[in-house]
């Protein structure tokens, strides 16, 4: 079995998507945020069309803000959502 | 220095919340509170409060912890809820206890405009008509988040 | 639009008083509150607080019409205690409920800033050792309200 | 009988000077605050002592607070107090 990660979709991006975790397989050692949005885009076009339709896509890793620069490793969580709207 | 954090679908109480910040300290000389509701109007109905759970208590305990750094406060509270909501009932009760107001009536700022955009929440609006709307972020909201970093303290 | 003033011996209820700015209006999305309390240290047991009968009633709620007219409000609230009140109990409740969180707490803190040296209440302490002492005004009291002749709203 | 006014002492005042009121005649035609200031401080060396005392006395006329060049009728409530100290 490959390494993977958990990938997490909220809010108006889950029903889009039509669902709210996937289970990606990633490179032992790691890749970009932003290669692994690609890759799931590739994979899924509802993926590909939520995503366009969010020019202001937030991305957590372990449930932390971060930038699409940021490595993912085997085992990580990863969050995709639009900004948030609390309070 | 007391920090209360919490996530839950049931209805908070103002008057115990606010009480609680008040006895922390014999030296606290004043207590500042923000409740957010839930604003009618447009044949809103209701909204429905989605979070990240896990990611939403580190939020907001990190969002506490910048408070209590960056003002003298002898405490801080936050609690927001989840799930379905009417309109006029409570969303967030946000409280700062300090010995001073300025203190406490500025990081009760802090914290609700720190929240608004700084916590895995999302908001689902629904109208009479059957019709639902996600809550967009608004840029003032997010112009207001930014704002305190160019703030001292 | 609803103002509420009251001078009292008794203590108020902050989750009662909150809740009466909460219902006011279904197009309320926010409630900023202050209360003031004694704050202990130095020796301190107790505060009297001492005011001008008929003249505080009548400068609280020009001063509840002043941020109403200043801020956008759909409410707000002035409770002062007068008497001898302990370490630890609750001076003055303050309180503005707003369609927007910004006018409820800025309202809010104007309300406190202004009631400060705007109202005609004096504090005499009452110490450990017996000594007892009338409270100065403080600079930064006067200047906090002044300030706000300057800002906008 | 004369044109009186009331006067009233507030918190510190009230207490160097003794008293929490007094009656003064005034002429019919109203003095100024200043004036009648002046008169009472004359006629009670303790209420002299007390303004002296308070450097950034306060007056209020009818229970509005007013400047000492403000003009004062019969029949009215002047108070003397020191700044307020709320809240």
């Amino acid at each position: 079995m490959a390494d993977r990660v958990t990938v997490l979709f909220f809010a108006a991006l889950r029903e889009q998507i039509g669902q709210d975790s996937l289970s990606v397989a990633i490179p032992a050692g790691g890749v970009s945020v932003q290669v692994l949005r690609e890759q799931i885009e590739k994979a899924d076009p509802a993926i590909a069309q939520a995503f366009a339709e969010q020019p202001r896509l937030r991305v957590a890793v372990n449930q932390t803000l971060v930038t699409f620069e940021q490595m993912v490793n085997p085992g990580d969580e990863v969050a995709f959502f639009p900004p948030m709207t609390g309070g | 220095m007391s920090v209360h954090v919490r996530v839950q679908a049931e209805p908070f109480d103002v008057g115990v919340e606010t009480a609680r910040l008040s006895v922390l300290s014999s030296h606290t000389g004043g207590v500042g509170v923000f409740v957010g509701q839930v604003r009618g109007g447009h044949g809103l109905l209701a909204m429905t409060l989605e979070h990240y759970p896990g990611m939403t208590e580190a939020a907001l305990n990190t969002l506490a912890q910048e408070a209590i750094a960056r003002f003298e406060l002898t405490g801080c509270t936050l609690i927001h809820r989840i799930g379905r909501l009417q309109v006029g009932a409570g969303i967030v009760f946000v409280g700062a206890a300090a010995p001073h107001r300025g203190a406490a009536l500025t990081a009760t700022s802090f914290l609700i405009d720190r929240l608004k955009t700084g916590a895995p929440f999302w908001k689902r609006e629904e109208y009479a008509n059957g019709r639902t709307q996600w809550v967009d972020a608004r840029e003032t909201d997010e112009d207001a988040a930014r704002a305190w970093l160019l703030k001292n303290p």
